[in-house]
């Protein structure tokens, strides 16, 4: 007879902080709130070993409304403070909290590196294509065009695919969802916090104040079928609100949209986010809407050790042929004397 | 050196010439960067160390990693001092100097004393050398007036040691390596140094390659016995051990010591260390040493840059390691934004600065003392950092614990400040036994300070440090940050009397740390004509220098800070004893501007900006001329 | 008013309440963040200043862009003072103090001065917006003794605003939207304002909407009117205007005034504009006032960071442009690396610190003097930076160029600083024409002065200055760098001499500036009892105090610094004329210690560190201290 | 009859600095520098009109040892300094010199977001897989294992692609060659300078003392040929000394090395620099040796206006529509009074 030591069940409730909530009304980021809270009791790892680091912006109050440990950090800076955290904890589950102007802009190399080493991070990226705290600047993932406060004429920076960034940083896991899409964030999210090593998630987020509607496309219940894929592995391109069209690869090696009457399921582009090579993975993160359907899910998702594990392992085998480090033999190696 | 030995290196009789006793030597050896000085410089040490002298040393490397081969810009050298007294600095002037090739006299033989010894390899002052190095002639033509001071031996070493290593089968190139050794042994002979432990050290080093391990022996012994046998050298010295306190000694470098030192704070308070560092001279060496410690459970993390170094450490921090960053100069002032979350979230974590000199990317091979407004200032906001900073390089090991011990006991980020000079310089070190050093008390709550009401991250202790509560910890989840924070809650805050309260709060507790460190202590007078204020790498000069003038009946005294935020409590009380306070540094003033603006004392400076130590004369000639003046 | 304009809103007689004179009146709106409060506080200055007096402001926001609604966290407001006199502040204590709901009323009450009017929405205390604002019962209550002191109104702002704008078909939102008018016209009755500019503002800020227009409008007109015809009021007010020197005027905010005048320095200097900059509370709006100004030639840069905006900044001034970039606390911190940079290139630049409430991310929204540490002395080395600070919103403009001439005449980075109160506050501004203003010289060399020898990018003027070569002239190819540098060529130098001569020169070219900056001035007694000594924004607040003191006939004079690096060269002079020194600084004394440090004048600190303005009564209960005691 | 205004015929040697050049002997660098001095005088573009800007490292010190303008930053920023002077100065040709450490560790951002503004630079990255200057760290280019300084028992750092992060930062020009191909190098350089827009090149560069022989492949000549593909716009991929090898696209959308004896060439994928999509680039930017021959050459190279081209437009129009700037206007906008 096996002894019964499961954790205690917890709920949503149970990760809600007792600090008064201060994002504008409507904000896409309670929803984001909502579905975390929601994730992380199923997880099996007790609330003691959740951490929630961020770095400054509207998204970056997400700590505060956990009642986990939590850090609020400085602009930017998330995914290294994030790193020094796991790597000296690695029995921690660390989530970090970024927008699109701290994660992208000031600290797109921290999460730059914080992708390619393979730190064990689950890094959820909330994208308004604005600066909301600072009320309203553009920021690198907003369009070509946009007037902002800072751009009172149009910004003429071409902007960043956060997937085609991470992807072109080696992550093994990237992922993309939307905030009001329930269902389907939720689904991301779990998958996420599954992955062992990074896991980078971009969520498409309304701010409601200074952006507002820039993801309708993907979030309107009605229509949002005909203008997304939902990628499922080992399964083909198909979309449409009636699921009547596809996507094959064209001759030029580009994505098309086909109609399911015209072509068959097994010319269609089939999703393999275990692909060893994340060549695929970038060209479905390269299809956006308009002129293509936008894929939303998982687009990759491959095993390779983390960064942490790896010193770990480094650590022990060190130890292991060494010996546990003596500090007094230490100071006695190399030429010594004696003085009587 | 025994018969046997002689007869191996195939000279005969005995070493009949005439020994002198000296007290203390200074020897430099100079060559280009491939020349493998820095090789020997070190052998030197290590032999003279082993002996049982004191010693201090003073690498100097080129700033280019291989700059050309003969070029002024790819000299390097190597100074080293060692005496049967105490010593505290690699000496001012040089007796013996080395020189390998033309560039490598012309940019030191001005640091050799009236006659004292040149030695030169004559082989490498062909045209194109000489032209390499500006000569417009060969400076060691008979004719030369310039080098007419010293005692000048031009020795073909190159020719001698290829002779010595005939037979091996040698490439020419594999020869010529060997000459550094050359070189040693003469000198070794000069000094009457035992050959052994080198012999040794190359034999075990070339263990792989017997016949590049011959080679070197025999080149060595060639030297030695170049010495022994020549008439050029008529007579050679010895330097007898110093009285040192009792106990196993070694040579560390400041860089060594403060990583061993993060490694011992770290197993005297029963944590792991975490470090988290960008490579920049003159403080990578820190990274490296901490790097080979995977076995003491060790985690060094080469981070992206200075930034996530420092952001890093307060992850780690957070997560309960012992946290640790180092840098120098433009890595340093990269930090700036970190620290002062550090300060917000009160969490322990020490930076360390390998000063180097600036501004900007300035020289960075250079020692300076010009970054203590960066630590003391460097941070927006009223942010105040604890600061301390080692006087030499064994100190490193005491003040590395020491910063940690602030940082953990008043949950604090703390500044280690040294320089390039102590650094790279290296001195013995009496190897401490674990036991004898001074616990470091660390603990984590695992239950609730709030009687019901949660957790409370900012309720204080008595000190005014705020609980260590770390993840994993149940019923203890908290939320830190950069805002502002509501004292005992944690929560943000910007209600103005609480700011007002947290300014003064983090104020006052670094102030505290001033009732656990010591008292400053005073060399010489109780109360006299000049204080001498000092700190960092110069203590050694400043020492020897406030000793000489103390000899000579000067009233003078001498107060080395190593702690400068804050100041030991009776500093002030100190300065009132004195009628002129003195603060030599290398930089344009800057503790002497703290002093002045913190204990209104019309504190002088004496100041050098040149990427280099203090000569003591320099300090000598100051304090006369101070001292002297009140007395007059 | 009109007749007609009371026949148009509807009701009937001529205003007969009697009319009181005031000097000087202190209004605040306060409601919550959506209530529009910003919005009619400007309106409300606007109407002053038009009007002719003068105008100070003091706009507070919550630090969340939109709260929760109702919630404590969530109110907003503005503050103006206007007087028939010369002011210099928003005011110490509120006259009038209009709250929209009961958070508002929670958080502002405090400031009302005894007796002062206090005017809320009634209608917004239901039992929710209490709750939200933890009232426990309602404040308006009659048997509520805490508003006993206040000649209070409560006024059913939304109903009537409903009932003002019936019938054009709004939803009941929108309705309530307009009350933020009905307050405003209420007030406007209170203090005889003239309606007209902001009802010909509604016509034109809502051309697109009619009916919207005609909705605030009548809202607007619904509170005068209220004023006008009820009982509640017994009594208004007029304040006549000031007498201003004379010519055209508007209201400027100090980042107004700092784009303004960094787009006039440009013009003034023949050249185009760089700006660089990412944005931070409270710099950004330099940002976005200068992108609006494409046809003026200014290139408006928002980098991906603080340290991309600073090292743009370099890049731009190498290339001829006239170089600037602004943060607040945490950016400044960032860009010290690269300021460092700039020093060691002698290249002019300007970089705006608008300072916020520290250390670390700290209170972004409210107004501290934290920053002056760190911009004298963050960065690495021995690194020193000219610094200038604005004394008020319209000084910003005289400031803006000077950092700029400074930069240029000496190519040197320069800090102008100013803080988040000066940044967002407004006060009116004699417009300047720009003949007035003060050429700025600015030249780059077309041939060399090297004699032959190649261009000497070091070569220095008698200023210090380095010449200003710029890439597309040729023959002046040249390399600049981080790595010290030699004099006169500009080579990369390890040299001793020079570096010390380097360092030496860096810092004698900033003291230099002294000489191009006028004397200090003193407003009060030649000697005395105790100088005041102040920078920045605090200005207002201490003039007013000592001009009081004065008045009351203490011997008090005050020195307010615009110049902080270098200080004028009268200074210590003038510190020798008065036996105290008080120094009220929103920090915990930096310029003190500073001044300390190096008059070794025993300065005595007055500090407030709640991320508000001084009152002026505050610095009066300090000086009164101190004046009297060295009476006694 | 035109006359005759051509500029005065410049050679490499014009383009030598007075500096003498302090590379460690057999360095990789001097390579280049021979190439770029070579490659300048050839552009048509005055002397004076050439900016070259570096941050820190051995490589960074290249500006030095150009008889051009010249600017040596501080470490990582080099991409922020030229972007501030190619916006000020339009008409200036900017050059970017960086190091694998300088501008993918410490200034990874400031390169990503110089390539995905497609600020007209000409950007080379010198990969030698080290930390030169500083004797000998390893950088985000060296691969997993690697024993250096800093990591005495081996790297556990996965790696950074650098042609990835550019393609995935939208990058309009990639390229790479090897510091001792001097033709390829050449060539290579030349259709740098020539794109309008970021050009981003690495080049693989031997650290003669810290990392010595890391790009033997590459290099040798009598081998390279076998391990490396040298790319051309439109023709098939081709490779190996006998030119007997290609690449194909199997079915699993990776590329396939064949023989041509069995496949014929146009099975083979061609090379398109100029496809509007970035993924086929992408996909050859993962090929790597020794599992697959390394494409060298131009991987893309396509036409978008520059950062500094749109914003200057945008002065242009702004003024067009609203009439140059008038100071005194801008004082008195807004309401304004009269005091007598
Ligand atoms: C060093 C530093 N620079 C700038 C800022 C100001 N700042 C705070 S948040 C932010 C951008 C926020 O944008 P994003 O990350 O997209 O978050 P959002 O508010 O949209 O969720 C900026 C520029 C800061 N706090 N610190
Ligand atoms: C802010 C700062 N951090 C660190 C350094 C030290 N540093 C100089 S160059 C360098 C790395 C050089 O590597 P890489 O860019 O690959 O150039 P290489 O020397 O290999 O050509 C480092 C870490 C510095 N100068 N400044
Ligand atoms: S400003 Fe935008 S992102 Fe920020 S809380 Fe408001 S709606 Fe959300
Ligand atoms: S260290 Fe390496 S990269 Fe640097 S100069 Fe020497 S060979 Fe070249
Ligand atoms: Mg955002
Ligand atoms: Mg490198």
């Amino acid at each position: 007879m096996s002894t019964d030591v499961s954790l205690p069940v917890l709920t949503a409730k149970d990760f809600a902080s007792d600090q008064e909530i201060r994002w504008c009304p409507r904000c896409g980021d309670y929803s984001i709130l909502a579905q975390v809270k929601k994730v992380l009791p199923t997880l099996g790892i007790p609330k003691e070993n959740f951490v929630c680091v961020s770095g400054i912006g509207c998204s970056s109050r997400f700590p505060y409304y956990l009642d986990t440990y939590g850090f609020h950090g400085i602009h930017g800076r998330a995914p290294a403070i994030a790193t020094g955290l796991k790597i000296a904890r690695p029995d921690l589950q660390v989530w970090v909290i970024t927008g699109d102007g701290d994660g992208l802009s000031i600290g797109g190399n921290h999460l730059m590196h914080a992708i390619r080493r393979n730190v064990d991070l689950k890094i959820i990226l909330f994208n308004n294509q604005i600066y909301g705290l600072t009320k309203g600047q553009y920021s690198p993932t907003s369009p070509i065009g946009k007037r902002t406060k800072s751009t009172p004429f149009g910004s003429v920076a071409n902007p960043l695919s956060p997937l085609s960034v991470a992807i072109g940083c080696e992550a093994t896991f990237v992922a993309r969802s939307v905030d009001v899409d329930i269902k389907h964030l939720t689904t991301v999210l779990e998958r996420a916090a599954h992955h062992k090593g990074v896991a980078f998630v971009e969520v498409y987020q309304d701010c409601n104040v200074f952006n507002s509607g820039a993801f309708e496309f993907a979030s309107k219940k009605d229509s949002k079928a005909d203008h997304c894929i939902y990628l499922e592995h080992g399964k083909p391109l198909i979309f449409g609100n009636n699921r009547d069209k596809g996507v094959r690869l064209g001759g030029d090696g580009l994505p098309q949209v086909v109609s399911l009457d015209e072509v068959a399921e097994d010319d269609l582009i089939f999703h393999d986010e275990k692909a060893r090579d994340p060549s695929l993975a970038f060209l479905l993160g390269r299809m956006r809407y308009p002129d293509l359907p936008e894929p939303m899910g998982v687009f990759r998702s491959v095993e390779r050790p983390s960064y942490d594990e790896l010193l770990c392992r480094q650590l022990e085998e060190v130890t292991e042929k060494s010996g546990p480090g003596d500090l007094e033999k230490l100071f006695n190696s190399g030429d010594t004397w004696e003085v009587k | 050196m025994s018969a046997s030995d002689a007869a191996q290196s195939g000279t005969t009789g005995v070493d009949d010439k005439p020994i002198e006793t000296l007290e203390t030597v200074v020897v430099r050896f100079c060559g280009d960067s491939g020349d493998g000085m820095q090789l020997v410089g070190t052998q030197f040490t290590n032999v003279s160390a082993v002996f049982g002298n004191d010693v201090s040393t003073l690498p100097d490397f080129p700033a280019e990693i291989r700059a050309p081969a003969g070029s002024l810009a790819g000299v390097s050298g190597y100074q080293l001092c060692f005496s049967s007294g105490e010593i505290y600095t690699p000496g001012d002037a040089v007796d013996t100097l080395v020189a390998m090739n033309p560039a490598a006299l012309k940019t030191n033989v001005g640091d050799l004393k009236r006659g004292g010894t040149l030695i030169v390899n004559e082989d490498a002052f062909d045209k194109s050398s000489l032209s390499k190095a500006h000569y417009d002639r060969n400076p060691l033509s008979a004719d030369n007036a310039d080098l007419a001071a010293f005692r000048k031996h031009s020795v073909p070493m190159t020719r001698l040691t290829r002779d010595a290593v005939d037979g091996l089968g040698l490439s020419q190139r594999e020869a010529d390596r060997c000459k550094n050794f050359f070189a040693l042994g003469l000198v070794m002979w000069l000094y009457d140094r035992d050959r052994k432990p080198t012999e040794d050290w190359i034999t075990s080093k070339f263990a792989r390659n017997p016949t590049i391990a011959e080679a070197n022996l025999r080149a060595l012994r060639a030297g030695y016995n170049f010495g022994f046998s020549t008439e050029a050298f008529t007579v050679h010295y010895e330097v007898a051990p110093a009285e040192l306190p009792p106990g196993r000694y070694r040579k560390v470098t400041g860089n060594e010591a403060v990583a061993m030192g993060l490694a011992t704070a770290a197993k005297l308070a029963g944590k792991d260390l975490f470090y988290g560092g960008y490579p920049i001279t003159p403080a990578s060496d820190i990274l490296h040493e901490l790097s080979r410690l995977k076995n003491f459970g060790v985690r060094t993390f080469q981070a992206e840059d200075e930034i996530a170094a420092a952001t890093s450490i307060i992850g780690a921090a957070f997560g309960g390691a012992l946290a640790v960053t180092a840098s120098s100069g433009p890595g340093i002032a990269l930090k700036g934004e970190a620290i002062g979350l550090g300060v917000m979230t009160e969490l322990p974590m020490v930076i360390v600065n390998v000063q180097r000199g600036g501004p900007s990317t300035g020289l960075p091979t250079k020692t300076e003392q010009s970054d203590l407004y960066l630590c003391y200032y460097g941070r927006n906001g009223d942010c105040p950092v604890p600061i301390v900073a080692a006087q030499s390089p064994a100190d490193c090991f005491a003040m590395a614990q020491e910063a940690m011990r602030i940082a953990v006991e008043y949950m604090t980020p703390v500044f280690l400040m040294t320089d390039g000079y102590i650094a790279n310089g290296a001195e013995p070190w009496l190897i401490p036994k674990l036991d004898d050093l001074k616990p470091i008390v660390c603990t984590h709550p695992t239950e609730s300070n709030g009687n019901g009401d949660g957790f409370l991250p900012y309720l204080r202790n008595e000190r005014l440090a705020r609980p260590w509560a770390i993840p994993g910890t149940p019923g203890l989840e908290h939320r830190l940050g950069g805002l502002e924070k509501a004292d005992v809650t944690g929560n943000v805050s910007y209600d103005p009397d609480n700011h007002e309260h947290m300014v003064a709060t983090r104020a006052r507790k670094v102030a505290n740390i001033a009732d656990s460190i010591p008292p400053q202590e005073v060399n010489g007078p109780e109360s006299g004509d000049l204080l001498v204020v000092s700190w960092g790498g110069t203590y050694g000069a400043v020492w020897s220098a406030v000793r000489q003038c103390q000899k000579r009946g000067l009233s003078v005294a001498h107060c080395h800070l190593r702690y400068l935020n804050p100041f030991p409590k009776n500093l002030a009380e100190i300065f009132s004893r004195y009628q002129q306070v003195l603060v030599p540094e290398l930089n344009t003033g800057q503790l002497r501007t703290i002093l002045r603006g913190t204990f209104l004392v019309d504190a002088v400076g004496l100041n050098k900006i040149k990427g280099k130590p203090f000569l003591i004369t320099e300090i000598v000639d100051k304090i006369e001329e101070m001292a002297g003046r009140s007395n007059s």
